[in-house]
């Protein structure tokens, strides 16, 4: 209910302050997001992808603070920046990979990619522009963000996927460990 | 049927005689020494015959006309009640006295010819299954019984035409004999359909009692009769399905006595006097009768002129004949048609096995140009052929003149260009006749080496008889002109229902026929002058001829033209179904689906180019149309 | 505290789709774009977080919390993910001495 | 219960004789069950009517496992029983490989047959039509000729194509069923269908028996298939699968959709007598004597496809009477060119001719066939074509005499082939053919006893076939006047 | 419930028992194992219990799928025992990920909340994405994996993108709850929710590899370890199958009019690209695969077509279809043990001279997959035919009887060269174990066309 917002926003001058601030910092962050991630994609060099992924994520990391998701964005910079993007540091430096600069794709090819981006951002947004009015499912509140509430619906509602999520992990690592491993060939079939 | 007549049951016994024949010499067939297959087929036949005498004394001494003599029910679904059944009556009595006794003198004559055949008893085998099919054709209570002697004596012919199969020729004409009889089985055979969904019955009483409720004209009559007509021109070899018998002079002379001369071919004369209840009905069937007949009458004598096969000739001359019983029954004057099958039967079976004769003594030459002279060495054979030839010439008081002067006189009846036509064709007759009767008996022998002799009396005999037959067979049927009283024609009055006609004056009748004897004599003495005083021995083959004997000689070009017209295109037809329509269009055509099918398969497979990236921008792809599609529809 | 939170009702929603949008749409390209197995891995990355940003804001604006539990799985299953394309990348890179996708087209047809 | 034991009685002795090493004892085992069967088939000709079999199979499909009979059935099964000891004895004297395989294969397509002449539910038809496919598919590929891989196949997935629409057919049918869906034959023939659906699903259901009859353009299968077919598979084949369309057509149409038969009649009529006058116009000219055959197999079956849609009284019992007569023909036709085959080492007309001078009796018995072929009066063949011919006539002079060139063209190519074949001087190389050997005797001569006697008493044929002659033909009366409706 | 917690432990006795080396008794152990899952799903056969707030539950339909996918999976174990034995390193490993992989299979099947689902795909998939690649210095090997893992993650970003549009509109994962949310739409949707239910069924349509999102499989089946290929074209599938029936037939359908046009237009597709590809294709596994995207369209047609039975049609088509291919996979193996590594279905050639019994059973198990009478895979696919014509979809289902005459093409052309003659013959080692499973599979094929169970689930 943005309009709704919109009103309530005009009631008090403080308000029209934070109001200033939100609209500024949004616009900001996506700026910054949108910029990164277009450099992730066309920067060559897999090091500098990576910065720039994780100055997207940052980035991200402001959304959800903006969206009352606290919680998130801690969880968010931890696992993202903290163990995704180092890990993608390791293997990038383990495989030597900064200095074998791949070919980039036929020119054809990449035109392709971006129109068929471009023409996929358009339909989206096409079919999302005219959306419809979002009821609000419960009343707001700004607390369900914070850790307690998350954490309560974590282990209460979503016990269950948090336990499985367990078995996800330990095959991950073991596929990990797997294909880690060295060891010699063996005849096929 | 008002009372069953004693001993008429016997009639089982006449085809059954033949039937026995058959079995025993085709069974046995590798046991029987010499002799023994021909004596036993010619005793067969000769039981035939006498069965048929008793028949007709039974038939005579009990005062009726007829009687059916029912075997078994044959076929009997619904309303179809066809049972197998026998008719005896005049008509029938007739033939079967004309087919077991002209056939049995012809298996005894038999005995001696194919003495040193190998396969003697196959052929009387197949002479006695023939007697047996001829016996039900006439014998027959039904069209369909009729139908089944009628394929049965097609198929004999076909065997013994091709009896000696080595030689390709001889398979062919018997092939060309059997579908051109085939064709006009089907037509046959289709109007025997037309008559059942009229009459509801094929049976001959049933049907002709029921006739009497149509009108002269009637379509459906004149559909049936022309289909019929269709059947009996095939079997007879009429125009234009008479190309046939001159071939089948490939079997052996006495198939061609029997078969292609005195019994087989008469059957659609036969078939037709049977149905001339029904021909009467229908005059524009006539009309196309008297036309058939006239024609092939003339075409046929006209090639017999420039044949020199002395088979061929007969062959011919035999189809010629044919015609003037189709002119006779077109005049509605069945009873004439028939009493000319049975002179018919007498001298033209005479003529071959007198033919036969020669053929024998010459060591199997049949070309009367390397005959002649043969009038001292075989003089029994002389003078029987020369019976038959003035009979077939109609020189009284030989039978053919009793029966043709019958014909031409109803012809005259009719029409005076008829009369004039058909004067035409016997003055033709005469004339190939004595050419061959002068060619080959008379002059100086030809043919260097051969050593002719009479032929044993095994063969003999038989000649005698059927020259007797012929020269006093047309007393069977004395004109009231020369005070007979018609017995034979008002023998089969009761059988066959002949158009009344105004009878001619006798003085006119006097005068036609010394008008024909007139022109007969001269015919005669020219032929005389060419081929005896001036010995003009036929040119050869290779030699140039003017136009019209060559057309002549060429039998009118009739085989080519068939050749050319059917079998040429029906080969060619085969062909183009079996290689361009089957193995191009069809076959392919279902082949083509699983191709194109395959190929699709094919331009799909490509899609799967295992290259990451078109499989992500194909997923992207999939999913974008989706999206469209979705807020499209 | 509350003051600064609530005024998230300040933005319209339809910024965050927007926002999303695009950021997939990007996410995508990129992954069309690049060669590089690790980058496309990285733009996967980038897909999958303009989804959770657009689960954090549905969630902010439902004020439910379960979307963004969601999130967090999805980080769950994202981090194991990478774990095992990373641990595959590494295999590859063994036997074939490159990070090339284009490399990968034996299997075809 | 009969009619099970007579189902399984081959299927059983198949499953026997599978571990069976010794050539002799399969055959001779084969043989026996066969004439068993033939045994307690004729039981059923005396018994007639005997009431049908029945228990429940697939509840939740609404499946019987119903087995009956009526005439019509009882005709086909008369005609397979009668065939299989011949088709066994075909081989009884000659070296076969894998003899326990092969027999047990026939054994089930046997039985198979026999189960699509029993069925009473569709589900269940469908399922013997297809299980006779199977095992004959692998009798012409593994003991067929030349060329066999690609022409089986072809044969396989032709005919499979068309079964498959038959099985949408019967689903929609099932469908169509009021309360539980069930497809018993009974069920449907109840159905009360709109007329316009009946007109597109009557080629649904055609086109399977179509193929397998084959009419028209549907028969491209067959003149491969039966040129490489071992003897006795293409004696099934010709014999009695061909019959197995005609039985199909006559279950399915007729009872269930006659309004959309009579709506095709003419069409398909038209069609099969294209079919009678192509397939004859190509024997002519063809060499190989069993594409000549195959050929004239068409033809003839051609001939009966359009007896059938004449559906008059006596077309009908023409049709019952000729799938007799023709499977007798056909197998003995085959029969002896089996023995030509293994006599000359060829069947290429050009290069034979002359046998009849070194095997006469062959030769005789072959023209015998021959004339059967041709429907020569007083065998089986004209008695048949007679009728068939009347019903054609009853519907159209012109039916008729289309129909009937069947005969003047069966002449010509049948007489061509015999002539080539047996006639003529003998060739190189035949020096040492032999006559037949008892065996052949004891084969061929009750096969053409049997043709011969139909031929001169057929009436006991007609009478088991009245009753449900006259059941079929009504079917199509009542319909007759909604036909009007429709653009036809 | 217990089923699954069992199975997850059982994975991880299985890693364990890993480290004492001996690999025998992996197996043994792994069947055990799941001998007693069967025994605690069948259990809870009638209780249809949801366990924690609704997000998963257990009712007969999900107990079902899961006893089929067990019994599927004790197949495939017996199968390793001879399959492994070459292999020195990670047996277990590979052992405990297909035991993970069945647990993401449970979820599947019994998920009420999208994260479930999504919990589900993942866990069934990483250990996937790791078996696929399990011959690691097979380069097909690892492009199969990375092949996989590439495009499954991508599908599931548009999957997770999916389910955010769908959260964003009715602020609910439980599938009930967006149900009755659509439901008041009246099939008149908003853009947006069309767009997040159509990318949520691609994410799951993506798993079960219906055209267009089928790339990935082809490659995939070729790629991995043949086990692991039997193991994806059954259990993996079933899962799938359970999962999107779960989604749309017990979900979400009647779904508005557009989508359900677009899963129409995804089942012809699946239909021709699958059955007109795989005429083309001589390597066998290939050959299945394409198969097996010719079988998805066949579900979907069964799905599709609404009806109370589609569910029981789908679990009897998956298992029928399932035990038929796995021993096909087994004869597969033998024969290209025997000629050195060919692949090709020349491989086949002269198997009937070599072991006659076996080309019989493969002869049945393909007419089963063709949909031959008398087998299984014939009244699998009547009884598809059966809900689709009775639903009225008569061109599709005509379209889909074209497509199963493709069908039976090439399956009847791998018999065709089965029982094809070939110059050399090698030896055919069979072990004892792998001849049982064959013979019991093809029996079990005739067994089921024969005496047809139905489920009412």
């Amino acid at each position: 209910m943005p309009e709704a917002g919109w009103d309530y926003a005009k009631q008090t001058t403080n308000q029209k302050l934070n109001q200033v601030i939100m609209v500024f910092l949004f616009y900001f962050l996506s700026a910054i997001m949108v910029i990164s991630a277009l450099l992730v994609v066309f920067s060559k060099s897999p090091i500098n992808n990576v910065i720039y992924l994780i100055i997207c994520f940052i980035a991200m990391a402001g959304h959800y603070i903006l969206l009352n998701a606290q919680f998130l964005a801690v969880v968010h910079i931890i696992v993202y920046t903290g163990a995704i993007m180092v890990l993608f540091l390791f293997v990038i430096m383990l495989l030597n990979l900064n200095k074998a600069i791949i070919p980039q794709k036929s020119a054809v090819t990449r035109i392709m990619a971006v129109v068929t981006g471009g023409i996929f951002f358009l339909v989206l947004i096409a079919a999302t522009r005219q959306t419809f009015v979002i009821n609000p499912r419960y009343a707001f509140t700004s607390e369900i963000g914070l850790v307690a509430n998350v954490g309560k619906t974590l282990f209460h509602e979503f016990l269950l996927p948090f336990e499985i999520s367990s078995v996800l992990f330990i095959s991950a690592m073991v596929g990990a460990v797997m294909f880690g491993k060295r060891d010699h060939a063996v005849g096929d079939d | 049927m008002v009372e069953q007549i004693p001993n008429i049951n016997l009639a089982w016994l006449v085809p059954a005689f033949p039937l026995l024949g058959f079995l025993v010499t085709g069974l046995a067939n590798k046991r029987l020494k010499h002799n023994q297959a021909g004596i036993i087929a010619s005793a067969m036949v000769l039981l035939s015959f006498l069965v048929s005498l008793v028949l007709f004394f039974v038939l005579r001494a009990s005062g009726q006309n007829e009687a059916t003599v029912t075997l078994f029910n044959w076929i009997s679904i619904g309303g179809m009640n066809i049972p197998f059944a026998f008719l005896i009556d005049h008509l029938s009595l007739t033939m079967m006295l004309i087919i077991t006794g002209v056939g049995a003198l012809i298996h005894i004559y038999s005995i001696g010819y194919m003495h040193d055949d190998g396969r003697v008893n196959s052929f009387f085998a197949q002479m006695n299954l023939f007697t047996f099919s001829m016996l039900l054709l006439v014998m027959g209570a039904n069209y369909l019984v009729l139908f089944i002697g009628w394929e049965g004596v097609g198929l004999c012919s076909y065997l013994l035409i091709g009896f000696w199969f080595k030689n390709p020729a001889y398979n062919y004409a018997a092939r060309k004999a059997f579908v051109m009889n085939r064709i006009g089985d089907l037509g046959f055979i289709l109007g025997i359909i037309v008559l059942f969904f009229t009459f509801k019955t094929v049976t001959f009483s049933e049907i002709f009692s029921q006739a009497a409720g149509f009108q002269a004209g009637a379509p459906v009559i004149t559909l049936i009769t022309l289909l019929l007509l269709v059947g009996a021109v095939g079997k007879s070899a009429q125009i234009p399905l008479f190309t046939w018998l001159p071939d089948a002079m490939a079997g052996p002379t006495p198939v061609s006595a029997l078969i292609h001369a005195a019994t087989m071919v008469t059957a659609g004369i036969y078939m037709i006097a049977r149905s001339s209840i029904l021909y009467n009905l229908a005059p524009f069937t006539l009309n196309i009768i008297i036309v058939i007949g006239l024609a092939t009458a003339i075409i046929a004598a006209l090639i017999g002129l420039k044949q020199n096969d002395i088979k061929k000739v007969l062959a011919y001359s035999t189809v010629s004949q044919l015609g003037y019983m189709f002119l006779a029954l077109g005049l509605g004057a069945y009873s004439a048609g028939v009493f000319h099958v049975t002179t018919h039967a007498f001298f033209k079976a005479l003529l071959f096995l007198g033919a036969g004769s020669v053929i024998h003594a010459m060591g199997g030459e049949q070309d009367i140009r390397k005959m002649g002279g043969l009038r001292k060495k075989m003089p029994l054979t002389y003078f029987t052929f020369l019976a038959a030839t003035l009979a077939i010439s109609g020189i009284p008081p030989f039978s053919g003149f009793f029966s043709k002067d019958l014909i031409l006189s109803k012809a005259f009846e009719h029409s005076i260009i008829l009369y004039i036509l058909a004067l035409g064709g016997a003055l033709i007759t005469c004339f190939y006749m004595f050419r061959l009767l002068y060619l080959v008996f008379f002059g100086e022998q030809r043919l260097a080496g051969a050593h002719p002799h009479e032929s044993p009396k095994v063969m003999t005999i038989p000649l005698i008889i059927l020259s007797v037959l012929s020269v006093f067979g047309g007393f069977l049927n004395i004109p009231s002109l020369f005070n007979g009283d018609s017995k034979f024609i008002t023998f089969l009055q009761t059988a066959v229902v002949s158009k009344a006609s105004e009878e001619l004056s006798h003085s006119t009748e006097i005068g036609l026929i010394l008008g024909s004897l007139l022109l007969l004599g001269l015919v005669i003495f020219f032929a005389y002058r060419t081929f005896v005083s001036k010995s003009i021995i036929p040119a050869k083959d290779e030699e140039p001829m003017p136009f019209f004997s060559k057309l002549i000689s060429n039998k009118f070009y009739i085989d080519e033209m068939y050749t050319a017209v059917f079998e040429k295109p029906f080969g060619f037809l085969s062909d183009f179904f079996y290689n361009k329509v089957e193995n191009t269009v069809l076959d392919p055509a279902v082949d083509e689906i699983g191709v194109t099918t395959a190929r699709v398969g094919a331009l799909l497979r490509k899609l799967q180019q295992g290259n990451m990236s078109f499989y992500l921008f194909a997923m992207v792809a999939g999913i974008l149309l989706f999206i469209i599609f979705i807020l499209i529809v | 505290m509350n003051e600064i939170t609530s005024a998230i009702q300040l933005i319209p929603l339809e910024h965050y789709i927007v926002l999303s949008v695009t950021l997939f749409s990007i996410g995508m390209m990129g992954v069309l774009f690049r060669r590089n197995i690790i980058a496309i891995l990285m733009c996967l990355e980038l897909m999958f977080n303009s989804a959770n940003l657009l689960l954090a804001a549905f969630s902010a604006y439902h004020s439910d919390p379960s979307g963004q539990v969601f999130v967090f799985f999805i980080m769950i299953v994202a981090a194991a993910e990478v774990a095992v394309g990373l641990s595959i990348v590494v295999m590859m890179k063994r036997n074939v001495e490159s990070v090339d996708i284009n490399l990968l087209n034996r299997l075809k047809w | 219960m009969i009619l099970l034991v007579i189902l399984l009685i081959p299927f059983i002795t198949g499953l026997l004789l599978l571990p069976v090493r010794n050539a002799a004892t399969v055959k001779q085992l084969a043989l026996a069950s066969s004439l068993v069967n033939f045994l307690a088939t004729l039981s059923l000709v005396f018994t007639f009517p005997v009431s049908g079999y029945s228990v429940s199979w697939i509840n939740s499909l609404g499946v019987n496992f119903a087995l009956g009979y009526d005439g019509i059935s009882l005709i086909m099964l008369l005609l397979t029983s009668l065939l299989f000891p011949f088709i066994f004895m075909a081989g009884l004297k000659r070296e076969q490989e894998n003899t326990n395989y092969l027999y047990a294969l026939i054994l089930f397509t046997q039985s198979a047959l026999i189960g699509v002449f029993l069925a009473q539910n569709a589900f269940l038809f469908y399922i013997f039509w297809e299980l006779t496919l199977i095992p004959l598919y692998f009798i012409l590929l593994l003991w067929g000729g030349d060329g066999r891989r690609n022409v089986t196949f072809k044969f396989f997935i032709y005919t499979l194509t068309g079964s498959l629409f038959l099985l949408f057919g019967i689903i929609y049918l099932y469908s169509l069923t009021p309360g539980v869906h069930t497809t018993d034959f009974s069920a449907f023939s109840q159905l009360n269908i709109p007329v316009n659906t009946q007109v597109w699903l009557f080629w649904v259901l055609f086109i399977a028996f179509a193929i397998k009859m084959p009419v028209f353009p549907f028969h491209t299968w067959q003149p491969s298939t039966y040129t490489m077919a071992p003897t006795q598979g293409v004696m099934i084949l010709a014999g009695v699968m061909t019959k197995m369309g005609i039985y199909g057509a006559l279950r399915f149409l007729f009872p269930i959709i006659p309004a959309g038969v009579l709506y095709w009649q003419n069409t398909v009529i038209i069609l099969s007598l294209i079919g009678v006058v192509y397939a004859s116009v190509i024997a002519f000219r063809q060499t190989n004597l069993k594409t000549l055959i195959a050929f004239s197999s068409m033809a003839h079956i051609s001939l009966m496809v359009a007896a059938m849609f004449v559906l008059n009284y006596y077309a009908l019992q023409g049709l019952l009477f000729q799938v007799l007569s023709h499977g007798v023909t056909i197998i003995a036709l085959f029969y002896i060119v089996m023995l030509i085959e293994e006599k000359t080492g060829t069947l290429e007309l050009p290069q034979m001719g002359g046998i009849k001078l070194l095997a006469p009796n062959m030769a005789i018995l072959f023209l015998l066939v021959v004339l059967g072929s041709i429907a020569l009066p007083l065998t089986a063949g004209f008695v048949g074509e007679f009728l068939i011919i009347t019903g054609l006539f009853q519907q159209s002079i012109w039916f008729a005499a289309i129909g009937g060139i069947t005969m003047v063209l069966g002449a010509i190519y049948m007489l061509y082939a015999y002539q080539r074949v047996m006639l003529g001087d003998k060739k190189v190389g035949f020096g040492n053919i032999t006559d037949l050997k008892p065996v052949d005797y004891i084969v061929l001569i009750p096969l053409i006893t049997i043709i011969l006697v139909l031929g001169i008493y057929p009436q006991p044929v007609f009478n088991l076939v009245e009753a449900s002659v006259n059941t079929m033909q009504n079917l199509l009366v009542p319909v007759a006047d909604v036909l009007p409706a429709l653009p036809l | 419930m217990n089923a699954l917690i069992f199975t997850t432990i059982l994975g991880i006795i299985i890693l364990y028992l890993g480290l004492t080396k001996n690999k025998k008794i992996l197996a043994p152990a792994g069947i055990a194992g799941l001998l007693v899952t069967l025994f605690l799903s069948f259990n809870d056969w009638g209780l249809g219990s949801a366990y924690f707030h609704n997000m998963v539950v257990f009712d007969n339909f999900s107990i079902a799928f899961n006893i089929s996918m067990i019994i599927i999976t004790i197949v495939i174990f017996l199968f390793g025992i001879d399959y492994y034995k070459m292999m020195e390193f990670h047996v277990a490993e590979q052992y405990s990920l297909m035991v993970f992989a069945l647990v993401g299979a449970f979820l599947m099947t019994s998920f009420s909340n999208l994260i479930i689902l999504f919990l589900g795909i993942e866990i069934l998939s990483i250990p996937l994405y790791i078996l696929a690649g399990g011959k690691k210095f097979s380069f097909k090997s690892n492009e199969a994996s990375f092949k996989y893992f590439l495009l499954g993650s991508f599908a599931t970003a548009f999957f997770l993108f999916g389910i955010a549009l769908v959260y964003g509109a009715s602020a609910t994962f439980y599938l009930p709850e967006i149900k009755t949310y659509i439901a008041q739409f009246k099939g008149n949707l908003p853009p947006m929710l069309l767009i997040g239910l159509l990318f949520i069924i691609i994410g799951v349509a993506f798993k079960v590899a219906v055209a267009p999102f089928h790339f990935w499989s082809p490659d995939v089946y070729e790629g991995s370890p043949t086990l692991v290929t039997a193991f994806m074209a059954t259990v993996v599938k079933t899962a799938g199958f359970a999962a999107f029936y779960r989604l749309l037939g017990i979900g979400l359908l009647p779904l508005p009019e557009s989508l359900e046009k677009a899963l129409w237009v995804m089942t012809g597709l699946s239909l021709l690209i699958g059955n007109l590809v795989a005429l083309k294709q001589y390597n066998f596994k290939r050959l299945l695969a394409y198969s097996s995207i010719a079988h998805s369209g066949f579900i979907m047609l069964a799905m599709l077509s609404q009806h109370d039975r589609s569910a029981s049609v789908i679990l009897y088509y998956t298992f029928v279809y399932s035990i038929a291919s796995v021993p096909l996979f087994i004869i597969f193996i033998l024969v290209k043990r025997a000629s050195n590594g060919l692949d090709h279905l020349k491989a086949f050639q002269g198997l009937y001279k070599k072991a006659p019994w076996v080309a019989v059973f493969m002869t049945i198990l393909l007419m089963s997959m063709a949909g031959i009478p008398p087998t299984a895979g014939f009244i699998a696919k009547y009884q598809v035919f059966i809900l689709s014509i009775s639903q009225g979809y008569l061109g599709i289902s005509i379209f889909a009887i074209l497509m199963a005459v493709v069908g039976i093409y090439y399956y009847f052309n791998v018999v065709r060269e089965v029982f094809t003659d070939r110059d050399h013959l090698e030896p055919l080692v069979i072990t004892k174990l792998n001849a049982g499973l064959i013979i019991v599979c093809g029996i079990a094929v005739v067994v089921m066309g024969i005496f047809v169970w139905h489920l009412p689930i």
